[in-house]
Protein backbone atom coordinates (compact mmCIF):
# COMPACT_ATOMS: atom_id res chain seq x y z
CA UNK A 1 0.00 0.00 0.00
CA UNK A 2 0.63 3.62 -0.71
CA UNK A 3 2.24 5.70 2.75
CA UNK A 4 1.98 10.08 1.78
CA UNK A 5 3.11 12.06 3.95
CA UNK A 6 2.38 15.87 4.44
CA UNK A 7 3.93 19.31 6.19
CA UNK A 8 6.59 18.32 8.55
CA UNK A 9 6.18 14.91 9.05
CA UNK A 10 8.39 14.42 5.64
CA UNK A 11 10.84 16.67 7.20
CA UNK A 12 11.14 13.44 9.91
CA UNK A 13 10.31 10.77 7.32
CA UNK A 14 12.80 12.64 4.50
CA UNK A 15 9.96 11.13 2.11
CA UNK A 16 6.85 12.21 0.09
CA UNK A 17 5.32 8.87 -0.36
CA UNK A 18 6.45 5.38 -0.07
CA UNK A 19 4.95 1.29 -0.63
CA UNK A 20 4.92 -0.48 2.18
CA UNK A 21 4.27 -4.56 2.25
CA UNK A 22 1.08 -5.33 3.09
CA UNK A 23 2.86 -8.53 4.73
CA UNK A 24 4.23 -6.30 7.90
CA UNK A 25 1.21 -4.23 7.96
CA UNK A 26 -2.35 -5.83 8.06
CA UNK A 27 -4.14 -2.77 10.00
CA UNK A 28 -4.52 1.10 11.51
CA UNK A 29 -2.43 0.12 14.33
CA UNK A 30 -0.24 -2.03 12.38
CA UNK A 31 0.77 0.76 10.88
CA UNK A 32 1.12 3.37 13.82
CA UNK A 33 3.17 0.77 15.35
CA UNK A 34 5.80 -0.30 12.11
CA UNK A 35 6.19 3.58 11.21
CA UNK A 36 7.19 4.42 14.70
CA UNK A 37 9.87 1.54 14.46
CA UNK A 38 10.82 3.15 11.39
CA UNK A 39 10.63 6.55 11.90
CA UNK A 40 11.78 6.71 16.05
CA UNK A 41 10.92 10.83 15.62
CA UNK A 42 7.20 10.32 14.85
CA UNK A 43 6.59 8.48 18.10
CA UNK A 44 6.80 11.63 20.62
CA UNK A 45 4.00 12.97 18.09
CA UNK A 46 2.22 9.59 18.04
CA UNK A 47 2.33 10.25 22.14
CA UNK A 48 0.31 12.86 21.89
CA UNK A 49 -2.30 11.79 19.35
CA UNK A 50 -0.92 14.90 16.96
CA UNK A 51 -1.00 12.68 14.33
CA UNK A 52 -4.17 12.46 11.76
CA UNK A 53 -4.63 9.30 9.58
CA UNK A 54 -6.59 9.15 6.34
CA UNK A 55 -7.44 6.09 4.63
CA UNK A 56 -8.30 6.86 0.62
CA UNK A 57 -8.86 10.74 1.47
CA UNK A 58 -11.42 9.86 4.51
CA UNK A 59 -10.33 10.36 7.85
CA UNK A 60 -10.01 7.49 10.06
CA UNK A 61 -9.68 7.13 14.20
CA UNK A 62 -10.73 3.85 14.97
CA UNK A 63 -8.05 0.85 13.61
CA UNK A 64 -9.51 -0.53 10.26
CA UNK A 65 -8.46 -3.40 7.71
CA UNK A 66 -6.03 -2.41 5.26
CA UNK A 67 -5.72 -3.66 1.73
CA UNK A 68 -2.80 -4.12 -0.75
CA UNK A 69 -4.68 -0.48 -3.08
CA UNK A 70 -5.07 1.38 0.13
CA UNK A 71 -3.82 4.87 -0.26
CA UNK A 72 -2.53 6.07 3.46
CA UNK A 73 -2.32 9.67 4.45
CA UNK A 74 -0.44 10.61 7.60
CA UNK A 75 -0.06 14.44 8.59
CA UNK A 76 -0.27 17.04 11.22
CA UNK A 77 -3.47 18.89 12.42
CA UNK A 78 -5.00 20.70 9.58
CA UNK A 79 -4.53 24.64 8.69
CA UNK A 80 -6.28 25.68 5.76
CA UNK A 81 -8.42 28.57 5.22
CA UNK B 1 -17.99 24.73 -7.51
CA UNK B 2 -14.36 23.41 -6.19
CA UNK B 3 -11.27 24.73 -7.74
CA UNK B 4 -8.43 23.80 -6.19
CA UNK B 5 -5.49 26.01 -7.18
CA UNK B 6 -2.28 28.04 -7.69
CA UNK B 7 -3.10 30.72 -9.12
CA UNK B 8 -5.20 34.15 -8.01
CA UNK B 9 -8.63 34.25 -8.86
CA UNK B 10 -10.99 37.35 -9.07
CA UNK B 11 -14.13 37.14 -6.42
CA UNK B 12 -16.26 38.76 -8.73
CA UNK B 13 -16.10 36.80 -11.88
CA UNK B 14 -15.60 33.68 -10.19
CA UNK B 15 -18.92 34.94 -8.33
CA UNK B 16 -20.77 36.22 -11.72
CA UNK B 17 -20.46 32.60 -13.41
CA UNK B 18 -22.37 30.76 -10.86
CA UNK B 19 -24.65 33.49 -10.21
CA UNK B 20 -25.85 34.51 -13.71
CA UNK B 21 -27.13 30.35 -13.89
CA UNK B 22 -29.56 31.14 -11.20
CA UNK B 23 -32.28 34.06 -11.54
CA UNK B 24 -33.83 32.93 -8.67
CA UNK B 25 -30.81 33.96 -6.26
CA UNK B 26 -31.17 36.90 -4.29
CA UNK B 27 -28.34 36.79 -1.97
CA UNK B 28 -24.60 35.74 -2.08
CA UNK B 29 -22.74 35.43 1.10
CA UNK B 30 -18.84 35.10 0.77
CA UNK B 31 -15.44 35.03 2.73
CA UNK B 32 -11.81 35.98 1.38
CA UNK B 33 -9.38 34.81 3.19
CA UNK B 34 -5.93 36.69 2.89
CA UNK B 35 -1.94 36.21 3.98
CA UNK B 36 -1.77 38.75 6.89
CA UNK B 37 0.82 40.10 7.65
CA UNK B 38 1.70 39.47 10.98
CA UNK B 39 0.72 36.06 13.14
CA UNK B 40 1.28 34.89 16.99
CA UNK B 41 3.06 38.67 16.79
CA UNK B 42 5.74 37.73 14.72
CA UNK B 43 5.92 39.31 10.97
CA UNK B 44 5.45 37.16 8.12
CA UNK B 45 6.71 37.52 4.89
CA UNK B 46 4.79 34.72 2.75
CA UNK B 47 3.57 31.39 3.15
CA UNK B 48 3.98 27.91 1.75
CA UNK B 49 0.43 26.51 1.91
CA UNK B 50 0.55 22.71 0.88
CA UNK B 51 -2.20 20.60 -0.15
CA UNK B 52 -3.34 16.67 -0.24
CA UNK B 53 -5.20 17.36 -3.35
CA UNK B 54 -7.41 14.33 -4.06
CA UNK B 55 -8.47 14.12 -0.62
CA UNK B 56 -9.10 17.88 -0.45
CA UNK B 57 -11.43 18.10 -3.40
CA UNK B 58 -13.24 14.85 -1.66
CA UNK B 59 -13.59 17.15 1.82
CA UNK B 60 -15.13 20.03 0.28
CA UNK B 61 -17.86 18.06 -1.67
CA UNK B 62 -18.63 16.07 1.69
CA UNK B 63 -18.62 20.17 3.64
CA UNK B 64 -20.58 20.81 0.23
CA UNK B 65 -23.44 18.08 0.20
CA UNK B 66 -23.77 18.58 4.10
CA UNK B 67 -24.51 22.29 3.67
CA UNK B 68 -26.93 21.52 1.12
CA UNK B 69 -28.60 19.18 3.52
CA UNK B 70 -28.62 21.99 6.32
CA UNK B 71 -29.69 24.72 4.11
CA UNK B 72 -31.67 25.32 0.88
CA UNK B 73 -28.82 26.71 -1.55
CA UNK B 74 -29.11 27.14 -4.97
CA UNK B 75 -25.14 26.92 -5.08
CA UNK B 76 -21.97 26.98 -3.88
CA UNK B 77 -18.61 27.63 -4.35
CA UNK B 78 -15.04 26.99 -2.94
CA UNK B 79 -11.61 28.07 -4.10
CA UNK B 80 -8.79 27.38 -2.13
CA UNK B 81 -5.11 28.11 -3.09
CA UNK B 82 -1.79 26.48 -2.25
CA UNK B 83 1.78 26.80 -2.63
CA UNK B 84 4.02 29.87 -2.06
CA UNK B 85 1.07 33.02 -1.25
CA UNK B 86 2.71 36.39 -0.63
CA UNK B 87 1.59 38.56 2.38
CA UNK B 88 -1.76 40.23 1.17
CA UNK B 89 -2.79 37.22 -1.14
CA UNK B 90 -5.92 35.80 -1.35
CA UNK B 91 -6.01 32.24 0.44
CA UNK B 92 -9.39 31.01 0.00
CA UNK B 93 -12.93 32.11 -1.54
CA UNK B 94 -16.20 30.77 -0.27
CA UNK B 95 -19.21 31.80 -1.78
CA UNK B 96 -23.51 30.90 -1.03
CA UNK B 97 -25.69 31.26 -3.40
CA UNK B 98 -29.65 31.35 -2.09
CA UNK B 99 -32.82 32.79 -2.37
CA UNK B 100 -32.46 34.59 0.61
CA UNK B 101 -30.05 36.14 2.99
CA UNK B 102 -30.31 33.88 6.23
CA UNK B 103 -29.45 30.92 4.12
CA UNK B 104 -26.28 32.03 2.81
CA UNK B 105 -24.91 33.38 5.54
CA UNK B 106 -25.35 30.62 7.93
CA UNK B 107 -24.11 28.01 5.20
CA UNK B 108 -21.13 30.02 4.07
CA UNK B 109 -20.10 30.37 7.89
CA UNK B 110 -20.68 26.50 7.97
CA UNK B 111 -18.39 25.65 5.40
CA UNK B 112 -15.33 28.35 6.96
CA UNK B 113 -15.86 26.31 10.10
CA UNK B 114 -15.79 22.51 8.71
CA UNK B 115 -12.68 23.80 6.31
CA UNK B 116 -10.62 24.70 8.65
CA UNK B 117 -11.38 21.66 10.56
CA UNK B 118 -10.94 19.02 8.20
CA UNK B 119 -9.39 20.59 4.76
CA UNK B 120 -5.88 18.91 4.08
CA UNK B 121 -3.89 21.78 3.79
CA UNK B 122 -1.19 22.86 5.54
CA UNK B 123 0.39 26.41 6.30
CA UNK B 124 4.18 26.76 6.71
CA UNK B 125 4.83 30.48 7.62
CA UNK B 126 7.76 32.81 6.86
CA UNK B 127 9.47 35.24 9.00
CA UNK B 128 12.82 36.66 7.95
CA UNK B 129 14.66 34.11 7.84
CA UNK B 130 12.74 31.12 9.66
CA UNK B 131 9.51 29.54 9.27
CA UNK B 132 7.13 27.77 11.39
CA UNK B 133 4.06 25.02 10.44
CA UNK B 134 0.89 26.32 11.55
CA UNK B 135 -1.91 24.46 12.73
CA UNK B 136 -5.51 26.18 13.36
CA UNK B 137 -6.54 26.23 16.95
CA UNK B 138 -9.97 25.61 16.52
CA UNK C 1 -16.84 53.63 2.37
CA UNK C 2 -20.50 54.48 1.85
CA UNK C 3 -21.46 55.14 -1.66
CA UNK C 4 -25.10 55.07 -3.10
CA UNK C 5 -24.75 55.05 -6.84
CA UNK C 6 -27.04 54.04 -9.58
CA UNK C 7 -24.03 52.08 -10.98
CA UNK C 8 -23.13 48.60 -11.35
CA UNK C 9 -19.89 47.86 -9.23
CA UNK C 10 -17.11 45.31 -9.04
CA UNK C 11 -16.93 43.56 -6.16
CA UNK C 12 -13.28 42.35 -6.64
CA UNK C 13 -12.25 45.98 -7.19
CA UNK C 14 -14.07 47.43 -4.53
CA UNK C 15 -12.79 44.96 -2.02
CA UNK C 16 -9.27 45.15 -3.40
CA UNK C 17 -9.30 49.41 -3.00
CA UNK C 18 -10.07 48.55 0.74
CA UNK C 19 -8.13 45.71 1.55
CA UNK C 20 -4.79 46.87 0.36
CA UNK C 21 -5.03 49.70 2.81
CA UNK C 22 -4.55 46.98 5.34
CA UNK C 23 -2.18 44.48 5.36
CA UNK C 24 -2.90 42.82 8.67
CA UNK C 25 -6.52 41.88 7.44
CA UNK C 26 -6.88 38.37 7.04
CA UNK C 27 -10.90 37.86 6.89
CA UNK C 28 -13.06 39.82 4.43
CA UNK C 29 -17.10 38.48 4.61
CA UNK C 30 -19.49 40.59 2.34
CA UNK C 31 -23.13 39.72 1.15
CA UNK C 32 -24.35 40.71 -2.23
CA UNK C 33 -27.92 41.27 -3.16
CA UNK C 34 -29.64 40.85 -6.27
CA UNK C 35 -32.81 41.30 -8.15
CA UNK C 36 -35.04 37.84 -7.76
CA UNK C 37 -36.60 36.98 -11.22
CA UNK C 38 -39.74 36.07 -8.66
CA UNK C 39 -41.03 37.29 -5.21
CA UNK C 40 -44.05 36.53 -3.58
CA UNK C 41 -44.87 34.04 -6.43
CA UNK C 42 -44.89 36.86 -9.11
CA UNK C 43 -42.27 37.14 -11.90
CA UNK C 44 -40.46 40.27 -11.51
CA UNK C 45 -39.17 42.16 -14.47
CA UNK C 46 -37.27 45.22 -12.87
CA UNK C 47 -37.36 46.90 -9.91
CA UNK C 48 -37.04 51.03 -9.14
CA UNK C 49 -35.30 51.64 -5.74
CA UNK C 50 -35.88 55.00 -4.61
CA UNK C 51 -33.92 56.49 -2.07
CA UNK C 52 -33.31 59.31 0.47
CA UNK C 53 -29.98 59.80 -0.19
CA UNK C 54 -29.13 62.26 2.64
CA UNK C 55 -30.48 60.23 4.99
CA UNK C 56 -29.41 56.74 3.74
CA UNK C 57 -25.75 58.31 4.14
CA UNK C 58 -26.52 59.32 7.91
CA UNK C 59 -28.14 55.79 8.37
CA UNK C 60 -25.09 54.04 7.26
CA UNK C 61 -22.70 55.70 9.20
CA UNK C 62 -24.37 54.99 12.20
CA UNK C 63 -24.33 50.92 11.21
CA UNK C 64 -20.88 51.70 10.52
CA UNK C 65 -20.38 53.20 13.72
CA UNK C 66 -22.23 50.38 15.86
CA UNK C 67 -20.53 47.80 14.18
CA UNK C 68 -17.54 49.27 15.44
CA UNK C 69 -18.30 49.08 18.87
CA UNK C 70 -19.47 46.61 19.08
CA UNK C 71 -16.11 44.15 16.61
CA UNK C 72 -13.10 45.29 16.16
CA UNK C 73 -12.69 45.96 12.46
CA UNK C 74 -9.87 47.38 10.45
CA UNK C 75 -12.48 48.55 7.46
CA UNK C 76 -15.61 48.18 6.18
CA UNK C 77 -17.60 48.67 2.73
CA UNK C 78 -21.22 49.48 1.88
CA UNK C 79 -22.07 50.26 -1.43
CA UNK C 80 -26.31 50.34 -2.08
CA UNK C 81 -27.28 51.50 -5.16
CA UNK C 82 -30.82 52.66 -6.58
CA UNK C 83 -32.73 53.73 -9.52
CA UNK C 84 -34.17 50.94 -12.19
CA UNK C 85 -32.69 47.88 -11.66
CA UNK C 86 -33.47 44.23 -14.11
CA UNK C 87 -33.34 41.24 -12.57
CA UNK C 88 -29.67 39.52 -11.62
CA UNK C 89 -28.45 43.08 -11.01
CA UNK C 90 -26.48 43.69 -8.08
CA UNK C 91 -28.80 45.51 -5.33
CA UNK C 92 -26.08 45.84 -2.28
CA UNK C 93 -22.44 45.00 -1.39
CA UNK C 94 -21.46 44.98 2.26
CA UNK C 95 -18.21 44.19 3.22
CA UNK C 96 -16.41 43.58 6.37
CA UNK C 97 -12.45 43.74 6.96
CA UNK C 98 -10.97 42.38 10.30
CA UNK C 99 -7.92 40.36 11.26
CA UNK C 100 -9.99 37.08 12.10
CA UNK C 101 -12.74 35.43 10.80
CA UNK C 102 -15.45 35.86 13.05
CA UNK C 103 -15.59 39.87 13.75
CA UNK C 104 -15.99 39.46 9.51
CA UNK C 105 -18.89 37.75 9.57
CA UNK C 106 -20.43 38.49 12.36
CA UNK C 107 -20.70 42.28 11.73
CA UNK C 108 -21.53 41.93 8.18
CA UNK C 109 -24.43 39.93 9.19
CA UNK C 110 -25.53 43.04 11.50
CA UNK C 111 -25.23 45.67 9.17
CA UNK C 112 -27.26 44.07 6.86
CA UNK C 113 -29.67 43.24 9.75
CA UNK C 114 -29.81 47.00 10.50
CA UNK C 115 -30.13 48.18 6.69
CA UNK C 116 -32.99 46.02 5.80
CA UNK C 117 -34.60 47.49 8.78
CA UNK C 118 -33.53 50.89 8.84
CA UNK C 119 -31.95 52.46 5.24
CA UNK C 120 -34.47 54.69 3.51
CA UNK C 121 -34.48 52.62 0.52
CA UNK C 122 -38.23 51.24 -1.20
CA UNK C 123 -38.33 49.25 -3.71
CA UNK C 124 -41.30 49.28 -6.78
CA UNK C 125 -41.24 45.99 -8.59
CA UNK C 126 -42.82 45.62 -11.95
CA UNK C 127 -44.02 42.34 -13.09
CA UNK C 128 -45.77 42.52 -16.44
CA UNK C 129 -47.27 45.53 -16.74
CA UNK C 130 -48.15 46.12 -13.09
CA UNK C 131 -46.19 47.31 -10.02
CA UNK C 132 -46.09 46.98 -6.52
CA UNK C 133 -44.31 48.74 -3.60
CA UNK C 134 -42.49 46.33 -1.06
CA UNK C 135 -41.59 46.65 2.80
CA UNK C 136 -39.13 44.29 4.31
CA UNK C 137 -40.43 41.87 6.50
CA UNK C 138 -38.88 42.80 9.68
CA UNK D 1 -40.00 73.99 6.73
CA UNK D 2 -39.61 71.68 4.06
CA UNK D 3 -41.42 68.61 3.75
CA UNK D 4 -40.47 65.09 1.44
CA UNK D 5 -42.58 62.14 0.40
CA UNK D 6 -41.32 59.02 -0.74
CA UNK D 7 -42.54 55.94 -2.52
CA UNK D 8 -46.57 55.42 -2.62
CA UNK D 9 -46.74 58.24 -0.42
CA UNK D 10 -45.88 60.23 -3.06
CA UNK D 11 -48.92 58.92 -5.62
CA UNK D 12 -51.14 60.66 -2.45
CA UNK D 13 -49.49 63.76 -2.13
CA UNK D 14 -48.69 64.09 -6.04
CA UNK D 15 -45.83 66.02 -5.13
CA UNK D 16 -42.12 64.77 -4.24
CA UNK D 17 -41.77 68.01 -1.67
CA UNK D 18 -43.66 70.93 -0.23
CA UNK D 19 -42.97 74.31 1.58
CA UNK D 20 -44.89 74.38 4.92
CA UNK D 21 -45.70 77.46 7.12
CA UNK D 22 -44.51 77.06 10.40
CA UNK D 23 -47.20 79.45 11.77
CA UNK D 24 -49.87 76.21 10.89
CA UNK D 25 -47.84 73.54 12.15
CA UNK D 26 -45.52 73.61 15.60
CA UNK D 27 -44.97 69.74 15.95
CA UNK D 28 -44.82 66.50 14.84
CA UNK D 29 -48.15 65.94 16.14
CA UNK D 30 -49.70 69.60 14.63
CA UNK D 31 -48.14 68.10 11.40
CA UNK D 32 -49.90 64.86 11.02
CA UNK D 33 -52.93 66.76 11.78
CA UNK D 34 -52.46 69.03 8.73
CA UNK D 35 -51.21 66.38 6.44
CA UNK D 36 -54.37 64.48 7.10
CA UNK D 37 -56.61 67.25 6.87
CA UNK D 38 -54.87 68.14 3.71
CA UNK D 39 -54.13 64.41 2.15
CA UNK D 40 -57.44 63.03 3.23
CA UNK D 41 -56.13 59.80 1.50
CA UNK D 42 -53.35 59.53 4.28
CA UNK D 43 -55.76 59.48 7.10
CA UNK D 44 -56.02 55.35 6.81
CA UNK D 45 -52.33 54.75 6.70
CA UNK D 46 -51.28 57.02 9.71
CA UNK D 47 -53.98 55.77 11.88
CA UNK D 48 -52.44 52.34 10.77
CA UNK D 49 -49.05 53.32 12.11
CA UNK D 50 -47.67 52.57 8.63
CA UNK D 51 -45.59 55.98 7.88
CA UNK D 52 -42.26 56.60 8.84
CA UNK D 53 -41.06 59.87 10.10
CA UNK D 54 -37.86 61.86 10.31
CA UNK D 55 -36.59 65.34 11.05
CA UNK D 56 -33.23 65.84 9.44
CA UNK D 57 -32.37 62.31 8.16
CA UNK D 58 -32.94 60.95 12.02
CA UNK D 59 -35.85 59.05 12.77
CA UNK D 60 -38.59 60.70 15.07
CA UNK D 61 -41.36 58.79 17.30
CA UNK D 62 -41.90 60.48 19.93
CA UNK D 63 -43.74 64.06 19.08
CA UNK D 64 -40.90 66.74 18.65
CA UNK D 65 -41.19 70.62 18.00
CA UNK D 66 -40.45 71.98 14.61
CA UNK D 67 -38.72 74.64 13.58
CA UNK D 68 -38.87 76.53 9.98
CA UNK D 69 -35.01 74.98 8.78
CA UNK D 70 -36.04 71.08 9.69
CA UNK D 71 -36.12 69.27 7.10
CA UNK D 72 -39.48 66.61 7.40
CA UNK D 73 -39.79 63.33 5.34
CA UNK D 74 -42.65 61.04 5.69
CA UNK D 75 -42.44 57.64 4.15
CA UNK D 76 -44.11 54.07 4.08
CA UNK D 77 -41.57 51.44 5.55
CA UNK D 78 -38.25 50.71 4.07
CA UNK D 79 -37.08 47.91 1.51
CA UNK D 80 -33.65 48.71 1.11
CA UNK D 81 -31.01 45.47 0.72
Amino acid sequence: MKIKYFAWIKDITNLEEEEINLDKVKNLEGLKIYITEKYPDLKKYMKKKVLRFAINQEYIVKNTNLSDEDEIAIFPPVSGG
Amino acid sequence: MIKIQKEDFNSEVEINKIKKLHSNVGAVSSFIGYVRDENNNKAVRSINLEVYQEMAHKQFEKIINEANLKWKLEDSLIIHRYGKLEVNSKIVLVACFSKHRKESFESCNFIMDYLKKDAPFWKNEFYGDKNEWLSNSN
